[in-house]
């Protein structure tokens, strides 16, 4: 992250510094690993994949004549007797931020080397996104009782089960992704192969804390689709 | 040296096919001479700009082949020349892009008096539908589509009862009246395509679409499904027939309309029709097995 | 990389402070996003409302947790330029959705 | 650690005094190149045969396994055009090809020649081989992913021929698959077919992606000292380029695979509407079959960039290699590559012009499609330029060259005509869009490629292509492919639509039916005449003369490694350090008429570089 000292090259900030990385020798993100810069690149490139899920979605609400459901009543859930609105996704919402508290808590930790910390806290990550998967798995079981399925819905539109179950589909698989990294690498900076350098299994490229934040970048991600998830599936 | 020539002769083999070639345009028979237009004045600034750019390269490949110990220039940009180019270019390009975008205004922008034509399109065949006296379309909708009401109409719009109905893949149209086509299509994507008359669009199950053009020539012409739509696409024909306004109205006044259909309905006689049962060239040509 | 990343080692960490304000800021926009629908906010109120909060949102995890504020902008200005594309994509999509449901309103009939 | 791991620490600091100018008087500090800010890659070495050459992490042996894997498709797609034109020029002389069959090649050949032949062609194989060569690199930067990255496609590839053989046969719904006759009845292919086709589209973008990564970080974070992006050969350039657009652009075909497979199978209608089959309506309803094509088309549109700008970029090289003379305005050549990779991101609906969608779009597409025209434009007067008071010399390479610029400069203005939306109207769906994507797509980019299997073959192989046979090679397959495609165009004028198994019923055709049999006729010559160059590389691996190192007397890194072809690692001890641009040719007071990427100011004092 923030700026490294390269020798012979002096760094400028701002659209000037820009200016001169990006015409300097070597590399254009300077300082940036590169597992780092890939995994940016990556996530570019995941933004574009949800960003057409929510686009195709966008169309196909905007143009189906019939009645979409509204999504703050199929969504309600009872407590206390009464039907909260969207209680189940807000409780979603926090349980994802606060896991990306953590992660983000976690990779601070993984810079200053403090391994306990840094294993706690990536720990409390993934027990955080089990748990959103599991309120998920919950959602969707509920849903299904309730008749909605891909192909149709007794709410209304049919395209609304048909988007709901690929959109929150493809990002709870994102997260359920995450989980499992988050537990090996978990296991890994519990075990010291980042203090260590320890090669990895497949890749056999030396282990580094900066892994911890490639894998917090990825995780971080995840919660921000969820923003937009938030904002276009269940608010609108 | 050979190199050059055998270029030089490409090139020149390309002009000469262009100027004597019998394969061009069949002789347009709308309004949409303009697209004509448009694409000739492409032809001659483009050609111009391919034989240009050809014959240089041409010339190039004369003048600066491989001598030994010939120095060739050092010169890695020329910002004037680079600034010419751009706007030259630019410029060629916004003359070819100024007409276009003109012809495509009127093509987006129907006449107000232009005739409504429903043509819907299923694999693999067509039939047509004409407003009747009130001159408006009556709505309708796929699942409608039975035996008895073929065209899909809203039984209770007011507008549907006297819409002419044309159960054929031919249609006439009338010489020198423009026409709107709306596009309609139960299954997947078609095109209702007549090369004489330019114009075309797809018509896509779910939607509506449109075009509109002016016929003025009188004469047959065969109707092309220019959207992949199948196996039976490349034998989705069908025809036009422009007519003068007199046979026009006498062809008119011969067809049945969905009232006339409806009556017929409550007499028991009535022959059940089948919806695919158009004089097909599929069916009738055998080629599509059912799997 | 082990050299670079020694270099970075040194700047690289921030305050804890920081990371928990933007945790605490999260939570309360997200509560006020909530809110939008509790009240049944509607119309054009709505829809700004939905997009500033969410937008200001995906600012601070972007900014502060995926360390974008803290990064070069040689690789800010790659990741947000693309993003062009997707606004060119939205917007046509906005109108071609509105051009569907206006041919289908106006050819079809709904309902029988 | 064991010793599979090579240390190489001892020479990871290469300071600027230890490299930098020998003598000559000079003050050394004008060779000044600033230390390494990446540390010596760690390389994998393979210890067995299935690691060497099987799941191998070299990035050049990945390349070849791309390259060869991509002719095969190739070749299976050209055989499937030959069947094609076979029942365009004499139908009903094969017997055997019927409607559905007909629609089933056209369906593969498209999307084998776009996707799995040119794209993996330009990326994976001259993209691998020549990234890491040319911006000075030991490998990739993640080996192993790269790896993967070929199997991925392997399995691709494989599903993909798979569904020649499922019940059905493959997919015949044309390479667009536009729905919703994809997935219905009345289509070739409709059930396992189609699927399939999904599948290994899917396949291939999340490997094409591993790899897109590789070639995105290795080319941005770990370049060599003094190999600024400016001082990068062009055709790193358009490789770079077109990965950035596939990774942005794959994305939406992803997208598009995954909803129509899910309409497919779990009946969900994204792109369904209520549709009345045979008199029955299926369970569809609602779905949007504009909305596919926009995606679709969100992808497409930048997929002809991706296999156009790795051209682009490789036959820039070639020329300015082989006229000797520096590539005719750099600068703008690098802002038109990048300028032309951006616009493609905006001009997608020029395909639907006729579509049904929205009409106001025609004005914005046809004002950015034509937009598009002018960088691509200044390319063109750029390469011709280069050629102009060089000093050419006409051999095999040379004249693909050529032969790129005539057929793209044809096919790019017929791309004009088609962009300019009202002249769409006419021509849209005719033979016309074939002969235009032929010329630009299917010939333009396959000349550089050809005129790159000659130029790199030394360099891969070790020894020269034969010249003599190469100029039979070339002279057949141009004057072929040009008589192939140039008067195709004129069956679009006449009216013929595309995607027509056959019509000489139609007026249309009577006059028409010669030239088919003409067309169809060159199309089996041109085919055949790629046995040239298989019997031209045969003969040369087994007789051919050696080659010397640089035999095109080259600047660029790719030349400079330790032994040709190059060893895992590419450059031996040392990396390269980069002192100028790769195109410093005739540079006047130099003795030599070249000089090399590596070639330091010091050493060359006299000179009068203007760009370095
Ligand atoms: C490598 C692939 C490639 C490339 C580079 C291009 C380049 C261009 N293409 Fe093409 N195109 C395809 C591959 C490609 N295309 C394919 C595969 C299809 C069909 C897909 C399908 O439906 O199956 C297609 C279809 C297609 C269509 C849709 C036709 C239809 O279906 O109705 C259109 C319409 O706008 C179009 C336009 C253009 C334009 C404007 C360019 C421009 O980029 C060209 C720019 C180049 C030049 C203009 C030449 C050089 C310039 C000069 C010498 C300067 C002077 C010129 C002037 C002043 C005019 N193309
Ligand atoms: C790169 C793309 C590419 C290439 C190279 C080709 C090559 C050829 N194509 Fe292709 N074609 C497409 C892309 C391509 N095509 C696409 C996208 C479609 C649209 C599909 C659709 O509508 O869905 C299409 C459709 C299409 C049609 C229209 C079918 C129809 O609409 O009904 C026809 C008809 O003649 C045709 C003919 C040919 C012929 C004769 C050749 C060739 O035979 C030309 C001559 C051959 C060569 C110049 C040699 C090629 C060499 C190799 C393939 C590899 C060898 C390499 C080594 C040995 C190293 N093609
Ligand atoms: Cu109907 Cu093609
Ligand atoms: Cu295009």
């Amino acid at each position: 992250m923030s700026d490294p000292k390269i020798e012979g090259f002096e760094l400028e900030k701002g659209f000037r510094g820009m200016a001169k990385d990006t015409g300097s020798d070597q590399t254009m993100f300077k300082g940036v690993h590169w597992g780092k810069a890939m995994m940016w690149i990556f996530l570019l490139s995941d933004t574009f994949v949800f960003s057409c899920f929510l686009i195709a979605y966008m169309k196909g609400r905007a143009s189906t004549p019939a009645e979409w459901p509204n999504p703050s009543e199929v969504f309600a859930l009872e407590a206390f007797g009464v039907p909260v609105p969207l209680l189940l996704i807000a409780l979603m919402t926090f349980v994802l931020i606060t896991s990306s508290g953590t992660m983000a808590l976690a990779v601070k930790y993984g810079y200053e080397r403090n391994r306990k910390m840094c294993g706690y806290l990536i720990l409390a990550t993934a027990l955080g996104g089990l748990t959103f998967v599991g309120m998920q798995a919950y959602e969707w079981s509920k849903l299904i009782h309730e008749g909605v399925r891909p192909w149709e819905n007794p709410f209304g539109a049919a395209q609304f089960g048909s988007f709901f179950f690929m959109i929150t589909g493809f990002h709870g698989t994102h997260v359920s992704i995450g989980v499992i990294f988050l537990f090996i690498y978990c296991y890994k900076v519990f075990a010291g192969h980042y203090d260590e350098g320890k090669r990895g299994w497949f890749t056999k490229m030396k282990g580094d804390y900066v892994e911890v934040e490639i894998l917090g970048l990825y995780w971080h991600f995840v919660d921000l689709v969820w923003v937009f998830i938030f904002a276009f599936f269940y608010l609108w | 040296m050979h190199a050059g020539i055998i270029f030089f002769l490409v090139i020149l083999g390309s002009v000469l096919f262009h100027i004597f070639t019998p394969w061009y345009w069949t002789d347009i028979a709308s309004n949409w001479q303009g697209m004509d237009d448009t694409i000739t004045l492409t032809f001659w600034v483009g050609g111009g700009v391919f034989v240009a750019v050809c014959l240089f390269m041409v010339y190039c490949v004369f003048r600066y082949s491989y001598k030994e110990g010939r120095k060739a220039e050092y010169k890695p940009e020329d910002k004037k020349l680079e600034k010419i180019l751009t706007w030259a270019t630019t410029l060629g390009v916004a003359a070819l892009l100024a007409p276009g975008l003109i012809i495509w205004n009127q093509y987006v922008n129907v006449p107000k008096n232009a005739l409504e034509v429903d043509v819907m399109a299923w694999q693999w065949g067509w039939q047509y539908r004409l407003p009747g006296e009130d001159g408006k379309l009556g709505t309708t909708k796929v699942t409608n589509i039975n035996d008895e009401n073929p065209f899909g109409i809203n039984v209770d719009d007011p507008f549907g009862r006297d819409d002419i109905l044309v159960q054929s893949d031919y249609i006439n149209l009338e010489n020198n009246k423009p026409v709107k086509i709306l596009l309609r299509s139960v299954d997947v994507l078609h095109n209702w395509y007549v090369p004489q008359f330019r114009s075309k669009m797809d018509a896509v199950p779910g939607i509506v679409t449109f075009y509109w053009f002016e016929p003025n020539k009188v004469g047959e012409y065969e109707v092309l499904c220019a959207e992949y739509c199948g196996v039976g696409h490349y034998a989705m024909r069908g025809g036009v027939e422009v007519q003068s306004t007199e046979d026009y109205n006498k062809w008119l006044s011969e067809q049945e309309t969905f009232q006339d259909l409806i009556a017929k309905l409550e007499k028991p006689e009535f022959e059940n029709k089948k919806i695919v049962k158009n004089n097909n060239f599929i069916l009738n040509k055998d080629i599509y097995k059912e799997e | 990389m082990e050299e670079t990343k020694k270099k970075s080692d040194q700047s690289s960490t921030h305050k804890i402070g920081i990371y928990l304000w933007i945790w605490g800021l999260l939570f309360v926009l997200s509560f006020f996003s909530y809110l939008v629908d509790w009240y049944q906010f509607q119309g054009l109120l709505r829809w700004s409302l939905i997009l500033f909060f969410m937008f200001l949102k995906a600012g601070l995890i972007m900014a502060f947790f995926m360390h974008l504020y803290w990064e070069r902008y040689a690789l800010v200005n790659v990741l947000l330029w693309p993003m062009t594309a997707i606004v060119c994509f939205v917007a046509l999509m906005v109108a071609e959705g509105k051009y569907t449901l206006f041919s289908r309103l106006f050819y079809f009939f709904v309902g029988g | 650690m064991s010793d599979e791991y090579e240390n190489k620490s001892s020479y990871q600091a290469q300071s600027s005094e230890t490299i930098s100018g020998t003598g000559s008087g000079v003050s050394p500090d004008i060779d000044y190149v600033r230390p390494a800010e990446n540390p010596e890659q760690d390389l994998y070495h393979a210890h067995s045969f299935i690691e060497k050459w099987v799941f191998c992490q070299d990035a050049k042996v990945i390349g070849v396994q791309y390259f060869l894997t991509a002719v095969f498709t190739g070749v299976v797609g050209l055989i499937l055009s030959w069947l094609m034109r076979l029942q365009l020029g004499f139908p009903g002389l094969a017997g055997f090809i019927t409607a559905e069959h007909y629609y089933q090649f056209v369906t593969m050949h498209g999307m084998i020649m776009v996707v799995y032949f040119l794209t993996a062609l330009f990326l994976g194989g001259f993209g691998n081989y020549l990234i890491p060569l040319m911006v000075g690199a030991r490998d990739m930067v993640f080996p192993y992913v790269n790896m993967l990255s070929f199997w991925m496609f392997f399995v691709a590839v494989a599903v993909l021929m798979a569904s020649f053989f499922v019940p059905g046969g493959p997919t015949g719904a044309g390479w667009t698959l536009y729905p919703p006759q994809t997935i219905l009845e009345g289509t070739p292919g409709h059930g396992w077919g189609i699927l399939l086709m999904l599948i290994s589209l899917s396949l291939f973008v999340i490997g094409f992606t591993m790899g897109g990564l590789n070639y995105m970080i290795t080319i941005l974070q770990a370049r060599t000292r003094g190999m600024t992006l400016m001082r990068m050969p062009l055709t790193v350039w358009g490789i770079f380029t077109a990965t950035v657009l596939a990774m942005l652009a794959f994305p939406a075909l992803l997208v598009s695979s995954i909803m129509m497979t899910l309409d497919k199978l779990l009946g969900t209608s994204f792109f369904m509407p209520t549709i009345l089959k045979a008199g029955e309506v299926l369970e569809y309803g609602g779905g949007s079959p504009i909305l596919f094509q926009h995606l679709f088309w969100f992808f497409g549109h930048p997929e002809v960039y991706i296999v156009a700008l790795p051209a682009f970029g490789i036959v820039s090289d070639l020329i300015s290699v082989h006229a000797r003379k520096n590539i005719f305005g750099y600068r703008m050549m690098v802002w038109a590559i990048v300028g032309i990779g951006a616009l493609s991101f905006f001009v997608w609906a020029h395909h639907m012009y006729v579509s049904g969608m929205n009409p106001w779009f025609g004005f914005f597409f046809a004002s950015t499609t034509l937009i598009i025209a002018v960088p691509t434009a200044m390319k063109v007067y750029n390469w011709i330029l280069t050629l102009w008071r060089g000093n050419i010399r006409i051999n095999t390479v040379m004249l693909w060259c050529l032969g790129f610029i005539v057929t793209f400069v044809n096919g790019g203005i017929t791309g004009i005509f088609l962009g300019n939306v009202s002249v769409d109207v006419p021509l849209s769906d005719t033979y016309f869009v074939v002969a235009h994507f032929h010329m630009v797509m299917g010939i333009a980019p396959l000349m550089v490629i050809m005129g790159a299997i000659y130029h790199w073959f030394p360099l891969v192989a070790g020894k020269m292509l034969d010249e003599k046979l190469g100029k039979w090679h070339f002279w057949t397959t141009f004057l072929g492919a040009y008589s192939i495609y140039f008067p195709m165009h004129y069956l679009g004028f006449i009216g013929v639509p595309r995607r027509y198994y056959e019509m000489y019923d139609s007026p249309y055709m009577t006059s028409g039916v010669g030239l088919n049999e003409f067309i169809s006729t060159a199309a089996f010559i041109v085919g055949a005449a790629q046995l040239i160059l298989v019997f031209n590389i045969v003969k040369t691996m087994k007789t051919g003369k050696k080659a010397e190192k640089n035999p095109w007397k080259a600047n660029s890194l790719e030349w400079f490694t330790s032994t040709v072809p190059p060893e895992h690692g590419n450059f031996g001890e040392r990396l390269p350090v980069v002192h100028r641009w790769p195109y410093d040719y005739n540079v006047p007071g130099a003795e030599e008429d070249y000089l090399p990427q590596t070639a330091a100011p010091s050493e060359v004092a006299h000179t009068e570089v203007e760009k370095t």
